[in-house]
């Protein structure tokens, strides 16, 4: 299979499904001609000109709410924000609006939109451009998530983003849009709400996504020089959480790891660690473990930065130490 | 009158289903019938009755907390209205929405809305979809006077006029935002001014004057739907009953009964009323025929909310997504 | 001890604190001669004048951003938004500024600001104005969080936030805000961060926080007619969470139940349910368990509230279950 | 010239000490050596300097991701905000926030801020707090162009122009925010129309003269301080470098390298020392001393940034809270 970026593959699966459907545009700041702060939209405004790809000026709830309307009156916008510490200038839009209108309305709007935000800290970029807010959307009913961990997963979870009745949130690590891997050409689609089992393990189960299942990843393979075997999962979705994939795992394993960017209080992994202890609670040999930043705003310096965010080293000691 | 008699007389009647739908909210929520929060539009019908009397049923809305008169406006069925403030399963929104989340999209109505300015970027939102569509739907905001001071007013009205969209922006300026009177909260006499920043037409209208409001906003209504751009409309008004039904002397904290009263007397209805008679389009007998066939009409949306069922619980679960038929 | 209401309780130690300390002041919308739309301020602007209560326009981000901007100049603000969804609309500078700016500024501001939001739903007044978002928070590390409970926590809480140096959010539930309680007159405070236990028991132990911990110590009551004895705990803050408080009564009753008016999934019972996990793994006897609302936004029809927020027969019900 | 031959000499080197420390800046960046995302000011020292030439240490201001520029000119000691920028524990944030936090709250800086116009209500609110505490301080927030579009401008300027504060919204329209070109996201000319939308006095003023910058917001920091509220002040001025280091030849997507050339014809510092060579105020002579002095401090800045310890790992986890000292 050829291998194109994280970025291409993205940029891959909005194009073609644009071709086939003149119902979605693009929106956002910087998505047209420039392509996109992070690369986001390379190409596109070239391929459907201004009416479909447009430039905002910068105003993230009208671009959120903007996109709600249009979703609502037929279209199926694509709408970007572009990191996701600026949707707290959204809220209002995302929770209040997006999120809750088809329930609110008793089931009779459709809201086709996808919310697509790159994200991710490590570029020393300090504490409001590397934030990981993922939790907060978790805890907002009526929204789907998609965190895709590589160009082949990215590809296809847009994909089915797009195409979906629902309002869908697209969270793509900005460290990632490098990163190269197999995408097939042409059409394909990923299920939202599906874990993947990246690697098998019998010794302890770690759960991640995004950026941090590279580092996990990274650090099975170590361990399995050690003779551990961790089983590695990439839940690849928020929501629907795949609970099931996660606990046949432990139920194998006995033992299980989340490991999040986010910071600890409040992340991902408590909400993914309770349901753990609820559905397998007489499977697990030690209580489950959570890896996470740590509890304070993102530093900047590269030395601080480091230390809060987990690293392979602090993964690689926090597993060892649960066996 | 230049205008066409049966329009006058229906915008008349459209005027006075919705003031007599909110007297009857209003005594059913004191009577403890009605559950949850209501604003009433009282005192404001000109407003909603003249812009909406320019619109098409496909052409969009987009309200606020105090919606029911928008809603009605526009076409909305006072039967289903009514069973959804009862908390119906037959209510516009299955008993899910209440008062403020009312919503129609089939109409245009692109629901009443709890956040007070939110609806702004929204309908700017349709008004991007017509025009991408390429129909001559237009779109209206309405908001108040308190709304024009949130952030999403400025960056709703600014996006639809760099683009140029078929969006109309309806200020509705009752003067005060719950307690707050406007002239503590904006530094200028006319919120219209503020089309400036965004270099758009602007335009005061009194907003107790059904036919003044019916033919600036027919005005914006036809630019927009030629592509010209969207246009704010402010409408000075008045509501004559406290901020939410229960408010009680509460306002008197903050207007006192001789301006409610002084107001009061510029009733909208009335003076419309006034002018019809006066012009003799309207007589005695026919208001009385009009006022009895409303009295009717929502005899008969109460007796329909209350027969109709409540929803049962476990219908909570359902909606939170659109699931495809299969 | 003399009674008086929560809501008096509240306006007792603001009106207190602003005597002694002419730095603080207090604004929001409609908190002046009005009073507060819930009557969060009632006399105070009488008592202290527009310069001292001070109503805004209708303008979230502002009133937040302007009590930021004070607070690190000299003032002590205490800020006002009208009810918790509204929180939405200033995400970004309660998220990214107040809660950050002393930490990115490397500790060189001092931020002593309060939040004061009323919040809650069973008002029958649905999706955008019954939700609880304090999980948002308690993943935004440089906030402290107050959920007082009753009008002798309010008062003494809402002075040790005032005088903190520190952001401090404190969310009242508006339901609470017409009960009355024993309230001495004068000065006290309270500290922040230390849970209490309202109800001494053995058999399990129930945390909860706000309007939820009534309906529990209520249950607790109607259980220990039937023989059984249910501690407890009402967490009063949740930043700081007094985990050893919670954690001491787990491993006496071996049994935990969390329960919130908050949706489950991401709430904060996530949180606590598994930092109970990770601390007395050993002692639980079954699961930890969470009751919390169901994953809708709030629907209007009492009928539906009703089924979607806990009960005090699903509470019973559900800690009967766990024994 | 009717000012002071020194001051107009202090503008100069101010302005050409920004010049420096950003050129510094972009080359260490280049080289691998900055962490990090920076923002240049270079083309628009005439804003800063003109602007904060009128106000004292004890006046604030609140600064942009492009901050380094209004720092340096309010006062900033180039030193400490150069260790910052290496991310050292001697910066201003003990290398916690970088260039999008640098602050100095002794000095009224009240920090650079990653977040597009979110400084302007905390400008509010510290202009708010001098009223509060009847001191003649006074408040200035510097934004882009793109910053005027976001709904935290429209609150904040609507707030303080209400309570008649003593602060001052100096846009900074450089045309672009990132790629998007100010015609692309408002529909008028000149951002300080937007005035009118909150009854307060508005100038668009020639960003690249630092005597016209001075001259109009002195008069701004004048009515502010005797109570007469806040202005809008639009300086018209470019950026020459990219939108950040590192954006390289994207730049060229936006704007073409004719329209650049011809803006960097207009530089502000060669403008202002042709001025003063003019007047007789500056000498060749004179003009190579401030050069070398500035090209000294910037070396001593580097070198103290570069001997200077990092912080070390644990202490990301001090300064969440304040704590008493006790
Ligand atoms: C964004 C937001 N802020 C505050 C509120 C609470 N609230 C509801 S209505 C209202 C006043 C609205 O005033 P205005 O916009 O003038 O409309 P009116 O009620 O006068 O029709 C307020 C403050 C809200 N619902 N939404
Ligand atoms: C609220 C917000 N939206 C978007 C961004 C991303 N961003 C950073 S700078 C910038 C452009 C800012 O333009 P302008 O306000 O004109 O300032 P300039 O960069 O031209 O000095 C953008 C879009 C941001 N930091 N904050
Ligand atoms: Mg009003
Ligand atoms: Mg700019």
């Amino acid at each position: 299979m050829r291998e194109i970026t994280y970025a291409e593959a993205a940029i891959e699966a909005i194009g073609e499904e644009m071709e086939k459907d003149d119902k979605i545009f693009y929106m956002g700041e910087d998505v047209g001609r420039f392509g996109g702060s992070y690369g986001t939209t390379k190409g596109l405004w070239e391929r459907f000109g201004d009416d479909r790809v447009k430039d905002t000026p910068m105003s993230e709830a009208a671009i959120v709410g903007y996109g709600l309307g249009a979703a609502i009156t037929g279209m199926r916008p694509v709408v970007e924000i572009m990191f996701v510490d600026l949707l707290c200038l959204a809220m209002d839009q995302i929770v209040n609006q997006v999120a809750k209108i088809h329930y609110m309305f008793g089931g009779k709007a459709k809201v086709p939109l996808v919310i697509r935000v790159p994200f991710g800290g490590l570029r020393r970029a300090a504490g409001q451009h590397s934030q990981h807010l993922e939790a907060w959307f978790l805890h907002t009913p009526g929204l789907k998530i998609v965190v895709p961990s590589d160009p082949y997963h990215v590809k296809g979870l847009l994909k089915t983003a797009i195409r979906e009745n629902n309002p869908v949130m697209c969270l793509e690590h900005i460290l990632l849009y490098q990163i190269r891997g197999g995408v097939p050409e042409g059409d394909y689609t990923l299920p939202i709400g599906k874990a993947q089992i990246k690697r098998e393990g019998k010794d302890v189960t770690v759960v991640s996504y995004s950026l941090m299942l590279h580092r996990c990843l990274s650090v099975a393979e170590k361990l399995h020089k050690q003779g551990i075997e961790v089983e590695v999962i990439d839940l690849g979705s928020l929501h629907p959480l795949d609970m099931e994939t996660v606990v046949a795992s432990v139920k194998k394993t006995n033992r299980v790891a989340i490991v999040h960017q986010a910071c600890l209080t409040g992340g991902v992994g408590a909400e993914v660690g309770i349901r753990i202890t609820e559905a397998a609670f007489d499977y697990l040999d030690a209580p489950v473990k959570r890896i996470a930043a740590r509890d304070v705003p993102v530093p900047f310096s590269p030395v601080l930065e480091d230390f809060v965010v987990p690293t392979e080293e602090r993964i690689e000691g926090e597993i060892k130490g649960m066996l | 009158m230049k205008l066409d008699k049966q329009l006058l007389l229906d915008m008349y009647g459209r005027m006075l289903r919705i003031r007599k739908f909110e007297l009857k909210v209003e005594e059913l929520h004191l009577r403890g019938i009605l559950p949850g929060l209501k604003h009433l539009y009282i005192g404001e019908e000109a407003v909603a009755v003249g812009v909406t009397f320019n619109l098409r049923e496909d052409d969009y809305i987009g309200s606020t907390h105090r919606g029911h008169g928008h809603l009605i406006a526009k076409g909305g069925d006072v039967k289903i209205i009514m069973a959804e403030l009862y908390g119906k399963k037959t209510g516009y929104c299955k008993g899910k929405g209440g008062s403020m989340h009312i919503a129609d999209i089939n109409i245009g109505i692109l629901g009443a809305n709890g956040i007070v300015a939110a609806n702004i970027p929204i309908v700017g939102g349709a008004a991007l979809s017509a025009k991408l569509r390429g129909t001559d739907q237009v779109a209206v905001s309405f908001f108040g006077d308190g709304g024009a001071n949130e952030g999403m007013f400025h960056e709703g009205v600014n996006l639809a006029s760099v683009w140029k969209l078929p969006a109309i922006f309806i200020c509705e300026n009752n003067q005060y935002a719950i307690s707050t009177s406007q002239s503590k909260a904006t530094a200028i006499p006319n919120i219209a001014d503020r089309a400036k920043s965004y270099g758009i037409p602007g335009f005061t209208v009194d907003g107790m004057d059904v036919l003044a409001v019916y033919e600036i906003t027919g005005e914006a209504v036809a630019r927009a739907r030629e592509g010209k751009g969207p246009t704010l409309v402010e409408c000075k008004t008045y509501r004559f009953k406290g901020h939410y039904v229960g408010e009680g002397s509460r306002e008197l904290s903050y207007r006192s009964r001789e301006e409610l009263k002084k107001c009061q007397e510029k009733c909208p209805i009335q003076k419309f009323k006034w002018t019809l008679t006066k012009e003799g389009i309207l007589t005695e007998g026919l208001a009385e025929k009009i006022n009895r066939q409303i009295d009717k009409e929502l005899e008969e949306a109460i007796k329909f909310a209350e027969e109709s069922p409540y929803p049962s619980p476990e219908d909570a679960l359902e909606d939170l997504f659109f699931e495809e038929e299969t």
